[in-house]
């Protein structure tokens, strides 16, 4: 089987891998990586527990082919927290006991900091509309969504 | 066969190597990759193109062009596209309009497809290597066409002349009931001059209302002037029944659906 | 085109634990030589929160705060048998079986501390912070810390303790049906509010206000994450979700998260919770089962208030906009 | 949510340290952080992918298996068939006493369900393991199928699953789990009103976010470990023993970190076959749900029917209640069964009847085998007693509430299953939904208790 290279950082360190063309970024961070943040819920597309930053864009990783990544600068939930300290939004989910079974938990993350990333204050319709391509099916979601207006709340006090 | 990607630099030569047997072009991904995932083995390569110039949006002279490869986030975040914001932002969620491309839309079967019944009501020209179709033409063919789709290009409404509604049961991301998309020209006195009707889900890929169409020509955009256009709505539709909604459904709503957006 | 509104109410219980019992689960519990707690069990955690409450009540029985104990499950080498975790039976046997084990552990605790404090164990009690004091003479101490440590270097003492928690089977009685289904009810009261659009169909749920008793919160804010999602599937059961759209026809299932329907972050309801408890006898420190409970009354309530609504009855699951139109025409029709 | 403590407080101890507290969640850092290992996050050097070749019908005789063109496909470590298998049947509930021994784990002469498994591929690659499954060759005879319950039960009716030799579960009472209390017929004859309504629901989806699956990696010693998200380990552990007939000590299954169950993962389906496939290969084995699988292969909740016909006083009284309970149980048994009787147990509802009929049936259709759900066996009961009170209330002319109030059990109570009541809370449930609801009722409601009349 034809192996291809790829490189990329992650999460801010370079990673350079032999893997066979076809490979999903989903598969070849979980499998060659070793990084099993992102989730396979779905393959499909329909679930976003696999969702992953991307050149500052949220993707999906079970769709996105590894080799089609060669030189980006790829973010998972696995990056966040920096020196042993919390990203706000992980914080935010610990406050407002938005984990259940924590499966949906990465994806989620991940969209709710691209959210942020971009507006920093987002309405509660924004919220909504950022992690509206994520499946929850354990909280009915409003848990979530009081975790990234808190972790807004937050970096707006931290901004002031 | 392992599935293997095959990168080139023009359209031309990619539209080259699909003409080898269990090959498929590669847009973002959204149906192709999931179709490999879940088990389609009856493709093998994955064809793309990097050519700059299929991620470009280029707007003069009254006419926009849009690259297949560009996205619906691209499409929806572009300052001088507003009118097609809404219709790209119908696209799934924040990640799928990432990733999900004006190319690909063209080709996605009902449910999906929601941003190609706004191409359809904005009569869009389909671009290929091989020259320009119309969208209807185009759609008509898909299911036999191999050339990759390069661009699509159209000429803007004015920003109060298009509407586009997505019908959902989820919200607010959700896959359609039914989407309509309309191009509306109004004379001075309000009655309508001109029109274009599209429709998603109302058959196995966008079509047009054509005989509401005309019976809106000349009427005013009140309860009782488009009464005519929505009772024609579902002429010579043959929705599509799937876990969303059946046919009768789809039928039932569509004139309610386009009186709500008429009237908007 | 009109909007009307509705409301609706539903009362249901529901039992905790397996039906007619016969369901067993075990626990073992041990001190660390520095006084932690570790709890072995092989109870699954399906993101209820099983090992946090474990943990809990392990705590509470034996007199420690909770960060002193780990809870190890589910792995079939080193955790005794639970039955599993289904039936709203987690906390209800694996705490009772965690109780048992941790009184044993404790027990044994009390004893090298009077021991060491040259009392009788039955003068003993625990602060909850980490100490074991003599009870009305509360200067006369010594930690937990300092307990295991003698009882594993000095008095060669085991602090553990087993736990066996199960209801014995019931039979019913062939012809009346006589039997014991289970030995507590959670119960719950959902009032519903929703609009319909009476020419499409569609349901907003407006509000949902539920009052949930369910023998003890023994953690509230994780009770309150069981009881909104709870909340949230009940409504989804009621509005959107089937394998099988055109049951009995067997096409048209869906296979992915677009085509199989529950409510997204936008259809959400203005949820309420109240929680009531009434300890139940045979729960740990009187908790029942509410993790199933709490989807339940939502289906009905949301049913009647559509009938409040627009005066028709679906008595189909799930009540779709498609079978709501055609109820309507029908209605009109007549 | 709320805590309203002025219930019950003469009941309850509230001066607890641990219980009762917020405490955060010990598991909530790992799953913020990603560092949460469920079963699919553990990969092992050689692992093969396991794909399921699965029925095209409903119903079919399978005249022949071709596995050759299959086995040889680059990649193709093992093709499984139902000979592959040492004790070919699926024995769930066998531990308690009641499962049937109906179903096998890969199809042995006759398929029931469309999506029933009947070839196992084992290959280097997922890739390898979906164009080798599509090269299994499996000549099939369709046979007729039936998928309406009612129609099932009608004589000549296609038989489902010979095991039981008629479409429905045969109880130790007979066709159906029976619970007679008082006199249904004399309760009917002297009530006010008869009111007897059919209520039906389909099957529904657990949808956990993560599939059902499981990755086994031999240890070396004889001894397999299973990383597993059943939500039973021995259960899982006993039953795999027996299908492969294999010592338990040679089983190690570890699991217990769930991305959520709801009664889909009770079902032994995906272990003993991985575990196979792991022993006979001697290498590592995944074997994980699609998420098509997950939707239309994994169990739902079932499809039932309940009819139910209720006697009643205009003054508010239940005089009689008679419910038949129907549960689609699809092809096979799994934990159907049981979730039937559960209904028995469960109707007439929380309210206090002296004249009760229940009947519960288990039909076999040829559709995908349902089993435990979140509410098992009372959940579409629940529907369809609560829908039915809200229509015995506006039959009389009751306020629905007010209705509930007049009928809800109390402590001492004989429920129809001939149990005393203990414990109960309706009626404080009820008075506090009409205080939150803004939904008064009558002030003699709003005094009324749980605790026994006259206590």
């Amino acid at each position: 089987m034809a192996k291809v290279p790829v490189q990329f950082t992650l999460n801010g360190s370079e990673k350079a891998e032999f893997i066979d063309s076809g490979t999903t970024l989903l598969n070849a961070l979980r499998d060659k990586i070793g990084d099993t943040s992102p989730k396979g819920g779905c393959h499909q597309g329909t679930c976003g527990a696999c969702s992953v930053i991307i050149d500052g864009e949220l993707r999906l990783s079970c769709l996105t082919l590894a080799e089609t990544c060669d030189g980006a600068a790829i973010t998972t939930t696995l990056g966040l927290a920096e020196g042993g300290v919390m990203h706000p939004l992980q914080r935010a989910f610990l406050d407002t006991f938005a984990t259940q079974c924590g499966f949906c938990t990465p994806g989620m993350i991940m969209a709710a900091k691209v959210l942020l990333d971009h507006t920093p204050n987002p309405s509660r319709d924004e919220v909504i509309e950022a992690l509206s391509g994520n499946i929850c099916r354990c909280t009915g979601y409003e848990p979530i969504i009081q975790a990234v207006l808190r972790a807004a709340r937050a970096n707006s006090q931290n901004a002031a | 066969m392992a599935l293997a990607l095959h990168t080139f630099a023009t359209v031309k030569d990619a539209n080259a190597a699909l003409k080898a047997a269990g090959t498929r072009y590669l847009g973002g991904g959204t149906l192709v990759i999931r179709a490999a995932n879940e088990g389609d083995v009856s493709v093998s390569g994955l064809i793309r193109s990097i050519d700059p110039a299929l991620s470009a949006i280029a707007i003069a002279g009254g006419k926009v062009s849009i690259g297949a490869s560009v996205t619906m986030a691209a499409i929806a975040r572009h300052p001088e596209l507003g009118i097609l914001a809404k219709a790209a932002r119908a696209v799934g969620g924040p990640a799928v309009r990432n990733m999900a491309t004006v190319g690909g839309n063209l080709f996605a079967p009902a449910p999906y497809g929601d941003f190609a019944v706004a191409l359809l009501a904005l009569d869009a020209m389909v671009g290929t290597d091989d020259g320009e179709l119309p969208i209807e033409t185009f759609l008509a063919g898909r299911d036999g066409s191999r050339a990759i789709v390069t661009s699509v290009s159209f000429t803007p409404p004015k920003a109060d002349g298009f509407r586009f509604l997505k019908v959902s049961r989820v919200k607010p991301k959700g896959v359609s009931v039914l989407s309509i998309a309309a191009v509306l020209g109004q004379a001075a006195d309000g009655t309508v001059s001109s029109a274009r009707i599209a429709l998603g889900c109302m058959a196995d890929r966008p079509m047009r209302a054509k005989t509401a169409e005309k019976a809106l020509l000349g009427r005013s955009l009140t309860k009782d002037g488009i009464a005519p256009a929505l009772a024609a709505a579902g002429e010579g539709t043959s929705p599509i029944t799937d876990p969303i909604a059946t046919a009768w459904y789809r039928n039932e709503v569509l004139p309610v659906h386009l009186g709500r957006l008429l009237l908007s | 085109m009109a909007i009307r509104r509705g409301r609706g109410v539903a009362a249901i219980n529901y039992p905790t634990g397996m039906n007619l019992g016969g369901d067993p689960t075990q626990a073992l519990v041990h001190s660390t030589p520095t006084g932690n707690f570790m709890v072995t069990l092989s109870s699954v955690d399906l993101g209820q929160g099983m090992k946090q409450i474990m943990a809990q009540i392990c705590a509470e029985t034996i007199g420690v705060p909770t960060d002193r104990v780990v809870v190890d499950t589910a792995d079939t080498d080193t955790g005794p048998h639970c039955m599993g975790t289904f039936a709203s039976r987690g906390t209800h046997r694996a705490g009772n079986a965690v109780i048992q084990a941790a009184r044993e552990a404790r027990q044994v605790m009390l004893e090298v501390a009077a021991e060491e404090l040259e009392v009788n164990a039955s003068d003993l009690e625990t602060d909850g912070q980490g100490n074991i004091l003599v009870k009305g003479a509360p200067q006369k101490s010594i930690s937990i810390f300092d307990v295991a440590l003698s009882a594993h270097f000095k008095r060669g003492r085991s602090i553990s303790g087993r736990g066996m928690f199960l209801i014995p089977r019931s039979y019913p009685e062939k012809e009346t049906g006589a039997m014991k289904p289970s030995t507590c009810y959670a119960h719950a009261c959902t009032v519903a509010e929703v609009e319909v659009d009476d020419e499409t169909g569609e349901v907003t749920v407006l509000t949902v206000k539920n009052v949930f008793e369910i023998g003890r919160a023994l953690n509230p804010k994780m009770v309150e994450q069981q009881l909104v999602g709870g909340s949230w599937m009940g409504i989804s059961h009621a509005l959107y979700e089937t394998t099988e759209p055109y049951y009995p026809n067997r096409d048209h299932g869906g296979t992915d998260f677009n085509q199989y329907l529950m409510p997204g972050p936008g259809d959400l309801a203005e949820t309420k919770i109240i929680v009531l408890e009434r300890p139940s006898a045979d729960g740990p420190y009187g908790a029942k089962g509410p993790g199933e409970m709490c989807a339940n009354p939502q289906i009905p309530a949301v049913a009647n208030a559509v009938f409040d609504a627009v005066g028709v009855r679906i008595d189909t699951l799930p009540i779709t906009p498609e079978r709501i139109l055609r109820a309507l025409k029908a209605q009109a029709a007549n | 949510m709320e805590l309203r403590k002025n219930y019950f407080a003469d009941v309850r101890k509230d001066d607890l340290h641990e219980i009762g507290q917020p405490r955060p969640r010990s598991d909530s850092p790992g799953h913020v952080t990603g560092k949460t290992a469920y079963f699919a996050d553990r990969s092992f050097p050689g692992m093969l992918h396991l794909k399921m070749v699965r029925s095209p019908h409903h119903h079919a005789r399978i005249r022949s298996i071709d596995t050759s063109e299959a086995e040889k496909h680059p990649g193709v470590v093992r093709v499984l068939t139902a000979k592959d298998v040492p004790h070919n049947v699926y024995t769930i509930l066998i531990l308690i006493q009641i499962g049937p021994e109906d179903e096998t784990v890969l199809a042995d002469g006759k398929v029931r369900w469309k999506g029933e498994a009947v070839v196992a591929v084992l290959a280097e690659t997922e890739r390898a393991a979906q164009e080798a499954a599509a090269k299994v060759r499996i000549d099939y005879e369709v046979l007729p199928a039936v998928f309406d319950m009612e129609e099932a039960l009608k004589p000549g009716a296609p038989l489902v699953n010979e095991y039981h030799g008629q479409n429905y579960y045969l109880y130790d009472s007979g066709e159906c789990r029976k619970v007679r209390f008082g006199d249904v017929e004399a309760g009917f004859a002297g009530a006010d009103h008869i009111l007897e309504q059919s209520y039906q629901s389909s099957p529904i989806e657990h949808a956990p976010t993560e599939t059902t699956g499981c990755v086994v990696a031999p240890e070396g010693n004889d001894r397999f470990t299973c990383y597993t998200n059943t939500q039973a380990m021995f259960f899982t552990l006993d039953n795999t023993s027996i299908i492969l007939q294999m010592p338990g000590s040679k089983l190690h299954f570890v699991g217990g970190t769930v991305g959520g169950g709801f009664g889909g993962k009770v079902d032994v389906i995906v272990e003993p076959i991985a575990i196979l496939g792991a022993k006979l290969t001697g290498r590592p084995v995944c074997f994980i749900y699609s998420r098509e699988e997950e939707m239309q292969i994994s169990s739902p909740r079932a499809a039932e029917k309940v009819v139910i016909k209720d006697g009643v006083m205009t003054d508010g009284r239940i005089v009689a209640r008679k419910v038949t309970g129907y549960t689609d149980a699809g092809a096979y048994s799994r934990h159907s069964p049981y979730g039937a009787q559960k209904g028995a147990g469960h109707y007439p509802g929380p309210y206090t009847i002296p004249n009760v009929w229940i009947d519960t049936y288990c039909v076999y259709t040829n559709r995908t085998p349902s089993s435990a759900m979140r509410g098992f066996g009372v959940t579409i009961g629940d529907f369809a007693l609560e829908v039915q009170m809200d229509k015995l209330a506006r039959l009389i002319g009751m306020d629905p509430l007010e209705f509930r109030f007049i009928n809800a059990y109390r402590d001492g109570d004989m429920k129809a299953h001939r149990q005393p009541t203990e414990g109960a809370a309706l009626i404080e449930c009820m008075q506090e939904a009409s205080r939150v609801a803004n939904w008064p009722v009558a002030e003699k409601y709003m005094a009324m208790s749980s605790y026994a009349k006259g206590a």
